[in-house]
């Protein structure tokens, strides 16, 4: 209804959030709750699976810079994957690949979680 | 395609669930007009980001208050003007965002005015506290189709 | 959904190839107010017809004066305002088009205002000869969504 | 470019003309065109497909208005198929369906014509 939705699944101790439709001021909301969710149930290792995500604004980048300190100060980590062209010049454009695990793959960031 | 000049108004009410009708009449609009779909997708996002800025700043989220979206298309340019009657702001106070900075204070936000000024040719902001604001953005029409200057160098 | 009473505003030029970011406007606005598609549908073609008007018969195609288009919405209720500042008609001689003898005549046109009247629940025309011309279309929300009567009692 | 298309097929002594897109006032003047042509070349029997239209305004309509005497005064007519139901409740409140035979599929409009 909204055109935003986010479906969780969970593959052992990861939290992969696929996020869907467009991300603005209006269902930013939406992610928020989401991943409050996670932190309330000390799910702390989060993978934002972008596939399916067609919009983003700056709204929705502020949602994961509210809870990445967080997320990290509890040993876990925000990582990225699956982002076309189009929303991954957003995050590039404001400097969030320094700050975050960008990946290809959904499966890379898991590894890449599995592996420490 | 030739760009007419012509002008497109539209006053719609200060609320979220409005941004994705602003964005679809602007991008059809730049569509029509002849912009790739490239610059489309930036004007879509700086005009979500200013439309974004009047309803949680100027009038405080979900108001009545109208946001008033003018495009005007003449012959390679398209200048886009969002005003607000809301509270204004002093924008010689804005200063470029620092991530890490933010992490450190757990701030969030002030992202939005530097992505407009990233994703369009020209902006300018025209604020009266106490009286409103406006933002100017211009694209243009033909900087799109070629390519920047570091590609035509070391091609 | 709840429609909450609101105004939406559409100031644009009078050309035929708006017509389409016209009917797009109008019908995210209506389904964003709960009408189901049936209705959308009705409503994108109604509004088209009055605009059409507006740039034949108003303004005389393709002029650059605006077509300006109010869309209000109370609860149960979208009304849309449809005005102009072009040269007016007198309504009260429009007949109700009959279409042999239109072929008979080899008349065109006529049926726009007739479709209106058949598509939305009221239709309004305001015409003030040399000063312009306004089209007030009612459209419930409710009405939709019940069975008509005859297939109430068939039931 | 425009939204509206007219695709052109003959078969035998019928031309099938076959609307994609919408069919509004800005539109009106391509199927004019396609229609002059047809009575240029004195083509007289024709069938218009409705299939992959979307849209139909009283525009559209007045075109086929302004066509019919002239294409049955040479013999020939004018007949519709494939309407979707968005595009025959135009027709219909507009009572076409009584000047103008409508059937479900091209094949039928043209087994009409041979069958004369
Ligand atoms: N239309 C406006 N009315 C009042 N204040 C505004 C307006 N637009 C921007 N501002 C001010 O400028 C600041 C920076 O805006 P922006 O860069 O979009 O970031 P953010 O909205 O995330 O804070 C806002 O926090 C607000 O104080
Ligand atoms: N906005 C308008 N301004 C001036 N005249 C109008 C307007 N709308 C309708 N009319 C007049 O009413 C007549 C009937 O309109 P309509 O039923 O839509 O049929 P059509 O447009 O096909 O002639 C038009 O021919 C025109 O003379």
């Amino acid at each position: 209804m909204d055109g935003f939705e986010v479906q969780r699944k969970i593959s052992n101790d990861v939290v992969i959030l696929n996020l869907k439709g467009y991300l603005d001021a209006h269902t930013a909301p939406q992610l928020e709750k989401a991943l409050q969710t996670c932190i309330d149930q000390k799910e702390y290792k989060i993978i934002i699976n972008f596939e399916n995500l067609s919009y983003i604004s700056s709204a929705g980048l502020g949602v994961f810079m509210g809870f990445i300190e967080e997320i990290r100060q509890h040993g876990g980590d925000l990582k990225f994957s699956n982002m076309n062209p189009k929303i991954f010049r957003v995050f590039d454009l404001l400097g969030f690949p320094n700050l975050f695990e960008i990946f290809d793959d959904e499966r890379d960031a898991l590894n890449k979680f599995n592996s420490k | 395609m030739a760009a007419k000049s012509n002008k497109f108004h539209l006053k719609i009410p200060s609320q979220t669930d409005n941004l994705e009708i602003i964005r679809d009449f602007v991008a059809k609009i730049a569509r029509k007009v002849g912009f790739n779909e490239d610059d489309i997708n930036k004007i879509e996002l700086a005009v979500d980001e200013a439309c974004t800025n009047v309803i949680k700043h100027a009038y405080d989220n979900n108001s009545k208050n109208p946001i008033d979206i003018t495009i005007q298309i003449d012959y390679q340019k398209l200048t886009i003007l969002v005003t607000d009657k809301g509270k204004g702001f002093d924008p010689t106070k804005l200063k470029t965002p620092d991530l890490q900075e933010y992490l450190a204070e757990m701030r969030v936000g002030g992202l939005g005015i530097y992505l407009m000024k990233n994703l369009m040719d020209e902006v300018e902001i025209n604020s009266k506290p106490g009286k409103g604001n406006q933002v100017r953005m211009v694209k243009y029409l033909d900087k799109g189709d070629a390519p920047p200057p570091q590609a035509a160098n070391s091609s």
